[in-house]
């Protein structure tokens, strides 16, 4: 497996796969980067199904995309996050910018 | 004990994650504390590969160790150092906030371990000793 | 690259199993490619603790490599040494058949490995360096 | 969890927990050893349920509680394995003298 990336009207889907650290961080701001350079992203939605694990790295990733989309009006949300990663998004103070479902 | 030695590559950033899971696994932890550790190894090793060696080439030393239940892990670098140790453990202190860092690395080794550590010195490198009590279930 | 050191004790088997089976991970593995390393790795290690160091206290190096797809692990004592390497390495050829070993260490590892290469010195040590091609799913 | 250990009749069920490598095998041939002075066991099952791992130390193991067991005609099985235990167990020969379900 590896990390998705789905495009449906304005939205960003991103089906993460593995830890979310700085390596794979890196990986997806850069993914993320190309996309919104080729299509009109508005919102940008990160799937945690098959991701157990967020540190620093991964909440400065979503915390950039937050800030390029907010100007547009977009948003950021997190979906399936299990309690590991929870903890470490309301650690951060990541759930009063971004939506949490 | 158990030492080892790898590259600034950020793909090590997960294996040295899985031997302190490893490692802990005789103290039959709770996922919380395999949680705390992981996360403290992964904020302590990605701050060698990003700040100590700004992404260049060089080597990252991990020592793992208990006395009794209580968890060692020493993580090194030698690269540049922090010049003002006290100040980048401030919360949201980051020097590379344009390569999204969240300066929260420190806060939450601090969070997630009972105690922390850190030594430096310019041009020589950076050695974040941390320890924990690991209950267990 | 990455060097592995670890004191002579059985509970490390595992730990050197898993840093095998995680740095191979980036290949992509076969269930059979992982389990043909880790078992190759765990024969080689217990022999270090087993034979190396007869039971004793004894440091075991470990350095995990690839040029390309294929695996190259190096796994070291500093014990008493093989004194005929060639008779060692014979099928069910073992020294201490009271401890149920099986003399089945060395066959394991060829079977499971493309290459093995075994040095030895007496009263100096033993290292085996193996290799392995994963092609991965 | 635990390797678990249980006397019915004349066998003893051992249902292995963990990798069987030396660590383990020298706790079980431990454990097997004291079972046997107390109990008047003739046949040993283990069960690998919960164990996807065995090197040739599991199999001086299981041979050596074979040697024990047949001088008085009992018998040594292995049940629930899977396919990387199996392809150990047929390499070293042990599917001859121990029964496989
Ligand atoms: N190993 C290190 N080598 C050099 N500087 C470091 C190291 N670790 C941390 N620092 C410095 O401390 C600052 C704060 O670190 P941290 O709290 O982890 O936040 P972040 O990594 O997000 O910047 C970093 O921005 C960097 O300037
Ligand atoms: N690291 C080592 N140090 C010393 N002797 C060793 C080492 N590895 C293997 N040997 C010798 O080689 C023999 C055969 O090894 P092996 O095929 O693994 O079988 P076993 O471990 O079951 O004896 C051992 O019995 C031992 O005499």
């Amino acid at each position: 497996m590896a990390t998705e990336y789905q495009v449906e009207n304005r939205t960003l889907y991103v089906r993460l796969d593995g830890e979310l650290d700085h390596h794979l961080a890196e990986r997806v701001r850069h993914k993320c980067d190309v996309i919104l350079k080729s299509y009109p992203i508005r919102d940008i939605e990160f799937d945690f199904k098959n991701t157990g694990f967020m540190d620093s790295s991964g909440v400065g990733m979503i915390l950039g995309r937050y800030k390029q989309l907010k100007p547009l009006g977009g948003t950021v949300s997190v979906v399936n996050v299990n309690d590991v990663v929870k903890r470490i998004v309301h650690m951060a103070g990541l759930h009063k910018i971004i939506n949490e479902r | 004990m158990i030492h080892l030695e790898f590259n600034s590559e950020s793909e090590n950033e997960g294996i040295a994650r899985v031997l302190a899971a490893t490692y802990m696994m005789k103290f039959d932890p709770t996922m919380e504390e395999m949680a705390d550790v992981k996360t403290a190894v992964s904020e302590a090793v990605t701050n060698c590969i990003v700040h100590g060696y700004e992404d260049d080439q060089g080597k990252i030393f991990m020592d793992i160790s208990n006395e009794g239940s209580v968890l060692k892990i020493v993580i090194e670098d030698f690269g540049v150092g922090i010049p003002d140790v006290k100040q980048a453990m401030e919360p949201m202190y980051t020097t590379k906030p344009d390569e999204e860092r969240t300066g929260m690395g420190f806060s939450f080794m601090e969070a997630f371990m009972d105690k922390i550590e850190v030594s430096s010195e310019s041009g020589k490198g950076t050695r974040v000793i941390m320890e924990k009590k690991v209950t267990g279930k």
